[in-house]
């Protein structure tokens, strides 16, 4: 395991204490170790949680910033927060309008938010959720809520984060995160496996010349094995799995996230997001703005997965407002 | 045997300790398979920590339950936290007022750890969960009490149910949990959660049975 | 090779075209398919202009934008544009008052800018150049003109930058630029091989369980192979190879970027710069600001490298000015 | 032999590409060992080009050579754009007057390459770069003009040339370009555009050798 470390069990602590250290100027640390805050929180908003696993580089922490997440809930890695994260980062990002928990949908993180709601409710803090589930491969339609939530939660914390920014109510920052996750659809391309560091080994394999379609962020198996493609075959794959699901159809404008999941050079994410502009151009698909780049990643795992999202009015000028994090610089 | 003194039972959990730890890398594995490689690490760091803790103190079986149950869930996180953190508060409460655990009262805290868990998970018998180890363990015991067996013998009969509960979680499809979206290629492996609830139940009843004098 | 490609051959191309796309609201095309230019460029300042070869993202094309380069020159694979391409970016970039070509050490990056000066210089446009020579690995002290540049070539374009956007004659622009890669020193360490897309296998080797000190930026053997060390051990390493060759010493305020080559995760390298922090701390060298993350990669190798700038206030007043561009953005 | 006509000259440049292309591999990996790797990507994505350009097409042999240059040059970039570019526009200038190229024409077109060369770079004999091939070689044929040697055994001559200066490079410490970082432990492995200069110029060779009735 040729990888930069000290000792594997304190791996999540030691990276965000240089974390902290680098971006003093966009976050702060709370009491709670495992709890990230922002730096300069304005007065008088809905605050914005997330939390979540480590591993997934920007995401989650470097998310927090500014018309983005107020506070997110650190795991190890691969491994949901505690409840009591998630509790420290509600009552970090509280200001009295009430906290917007912005998540994916994984069976540790729906139980530790679900518990730290009830507690936070308890203290008077006001938690609303919703549930990123824009994996397409995860489940089938009939199924949404079994569904992952993958890069498409960088999407969702964008618009809610902004949407909070406005000064809109909780309820409707709860209502427009989720219209944009209910407008998101995602999938993955996996071609190299990763290394857990406590473990020192990759937990699973790709075969050399074969890809695994439909991956999940932390490799868990998709739903299908085939040889391996050029870039123009698997943005033709990845269109085909993500615009009729929604479905997109022509005159739709949209977001495209097209995200690395660690290793994969960023010059070949370009390459393929050549091909997915060319695809979705044809279908009649207009791409209102893009983010090409490793965005929602899964340690050294090579591969990468596209996000669209369908744009209203709204979603529109809520993507398009300036944010500043770690993660995602906007003007 | 008729059971044994809940104040003498730290052996006992220096065993779950034990076992996990050295099953760090099997559980990776197992976790691996269908999920995503993390249940031994996670559950290591977790027991490890409760062990250092505990090395140098005296605690009684269900005050250690309820130590150990509190660090999953405050410091470990992921599913472990909330699950076996709920499993093994809710099995000291039930036991902690007892100073002697006998048969009856060790199958009263696995009932209670099992209902404790039926309150987070909507899984059942059958989804591919720790359930399918937990829910026979419990009725074995049960089963054992109401026979009148010897704690020693319910024990044997704990472990047996739990590894055949084990075992079942390979064929069936999994419905909670990360494998759950893997539908028929689920199928084949054993489910993580349950493989770890068979090794602590195991290293449990041998640390009971290993107990001088119990 | 688990790679996101078309034909090996075209991936530079194809790289651009999705580029541009996704970033055209920093950087345009020009006549000359291998040269990107910023998007608007202002009236009446000195040009700022780079180029080298592609699989180093974000470099170098990723620092074309607001308070960066103006104009870059893009070469195949590890190997230096055209001569044509830096004469046709010299071109895009002035505007009257001139060009600095900041770029790396390296033989064909020289002739291929020599050459290109003295045809520009034939059309009227003045270009000046700084050599950016900052890998101390790369020769003795007193052979400083024969080492590679590597990251500190970011410092160096953000700093010429900064000065050209303050209106400054393009012998100050020079002069800063030249000031700042003086006061730079970097070090790589190399721990997994990279793979060209049109070779098809790493080109040399890394033993598990080793890492190559004093690797260069397209795995040029370093100076020492040993075995793989802790972050703490590592960080260690680089700051003993790069505080003594300027040197720095007790009181000097410093810009840190410490760079992924590619596949490390971004994680290890908060954890690796949270022991860099804290040995140049000890040190007495006040870290005015730092830079974490994959500013100038090596494809898909695994290692980081540290570069060290030391600042006077000019320097940090150029540092510290906001830029906007795909792979810096600060405000 | 005599010469050959400038005319008639295009079978000689197609040798040239074809032995690039058959040498890719290898002359990445002789540059891998203490380079970056990409001299066998480089050379053969413009000699491929190149190839393709003139593949319908009537060239002599000194337009071939100039057209090559200029697309190196103007195209591929990296340091054999510079370095071959005006090796072979400097050799097509020198011969482009020629009718008939004779080993007197053919040795002052290698002269005029190697002229042109150390225009642009600092590196000389025993610098461990395609010099140490190119300046034997240049000499050879020369020598042999002298000598008066038949232009099929001045040929014969530079190859052997060539190949000594290639295999010189094996035993020299790098000063220029990207191996010569690496003092000491570039010593011992050739030099990539040594070898890729040694193929060419027996390409070359041999292509002239092979034209019928020259
Ligand atoms: N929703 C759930 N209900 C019941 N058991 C679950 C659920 N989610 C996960 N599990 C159990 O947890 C195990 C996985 O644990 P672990 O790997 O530590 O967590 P994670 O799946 O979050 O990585 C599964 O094998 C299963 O037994
Ligand atoms: N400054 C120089 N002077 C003479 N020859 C050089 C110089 N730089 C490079 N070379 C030659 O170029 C060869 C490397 O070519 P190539 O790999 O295509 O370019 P690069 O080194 O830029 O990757 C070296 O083996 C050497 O023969
Ligand atoms: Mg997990
Ligand atoms: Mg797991
Ligand atoms: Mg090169
Ligand atoms: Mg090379």
């Amino acid at each position: 395991m040729q990888r930069i470390l000290n000792h594997p069990d304190q791996v999540v602590d030691e990276m965000l204490k240089g974390f902290v250290k680098t971006h003093s100027d966009i976050v702060a640390t709370t009491d709670n170790p495992r709890v990230i805050k922002g730096a300069n929180l304005p007065a008088d908003q809905v605050g914005i949680v997330t939390g979540g696993g480590s591993g997934h580089k920007p995401a989650f922490v470097g998310y927090v910033g500014e018309n983005l997440c107020d506070a997110v809930a650190v795991g190890e890695i691969f491994s949901s927060p505690t409840a009591v994260a998630f509790l420290d980062a509600f009552r970090a990002a509280d200001r009295g309008k009430g906290v917007a928990c912005l998540y994916g949908n994984y069976s540790g993180d729906n139980m530790n938010v679900k518990m730290a709601v009830k507690m936070a409710k308890k203290e008077g803090i006001q938690v609303k959720t919703v549930v990123a589930n824009d994996d397409v491969p995860s489940a089938p339609k009939d199924q949404l809520n079994k569904r992952r939530g993958v890069a498409g939660e960088v999407l969702m914390w964008k618009v809610g984060g902004a949407k909070a920014a406005t000064g809109a109510s909780l309820d409707e920052v709860i209502a427009a995160a989720q219209k944009a996750i209910d407008n998101t659809r995602s999938v993955g391309i996996g071609l190299t496996p990763c290394t857990l560091p406590a473990v020192g080994h990759p937990n699973f394999s790709i075969e050399e010349g074969t890809m695994e379609v439909g991956i999940g962020h932390h490799g868990e198996p998709g739903i299908e094995v085939c040889p391996l493609e050029t870039a123009a075959q698997m943005a033709q794959r990845m269109v085909d799995v993500v615009v009729p699901d929604l479905p997109f159809a022509s005159g739709d404008e949209v977001v495209v996230l097209l995200s690395g999941l660690g290793a994969t050079p960023v010059m070949e994410l370009y390459v393929l997001y050549d091909e997915v502009d060319r695809l979705l151009t044809e279908k009649g698909i207009g791409i209102h703005r893009s983010y090409v780049g490793d965005y929602f990643t899964s340690l050294e795992m090579m591969g990468a997965t596209l996000t669209v999202m369908k744009l209203d009015s709204e979603l529109k000028e809520l993507v398009d407002m300036p944010c500043y994090s770690m993660g995602l610089k906007q003007k | 045997m008729k059971g044994f003194r809940n104040a003498e039972g730290k052996p006992i959990l220096l065993a779950m300790v034990k076992a996990i730890q050295d099953n760090k890398a099997y559980l990776g594995e197992v976790d691996g398979l269908i999920g995503d490689g993390d249940h031994g690490m996670n559950m290591n760091k977790g027991f490890t920590m409760f062990g250092q803790r505990i090395a140098d103190r005296a605690v009684s079986f269900t005050q250690g339950l309820d130590e150990l149950g509190t660090l999953l869930f405050t410091e470990i996180g992921g599913s472990m936290g909330p699950i076996y953190g709920t499993v093994f508060t809710d099995m000291a409460e039930a036991g902690e007022d007892s100073d002697i655990i006998t048969l009856e009262v060790l199958a009263s805290m696995l009932a209670a750890g099992l209902d404790g868990l039926y309150d987070i998970v909507d899984a059942r018998v059958g989804d591919k969960t720790l359930v399918d180890t937990l829910f026979p363990a419990k009725d074995a015991l049960a089963q054992a009490a109401v026979e009148g067996k010897s704690l020693a013998a319910a024990l044997e009969d704990m472990k047996a149910a739990a590894l055949i509960g084990r075992d079942s979680t390979k064929d069936m499809v999994a419905k909670f949990g990360r494998s759950s979206r893997l539908g028929e290629r689920s199928r084949g492996v054993l489910d993580a959660g349950a493989t770890s609830c068979y090794i602590i139940l195991t290293a449990m009843a041998d640390g009971i049975l290993a107990l001088k004098g119990a």
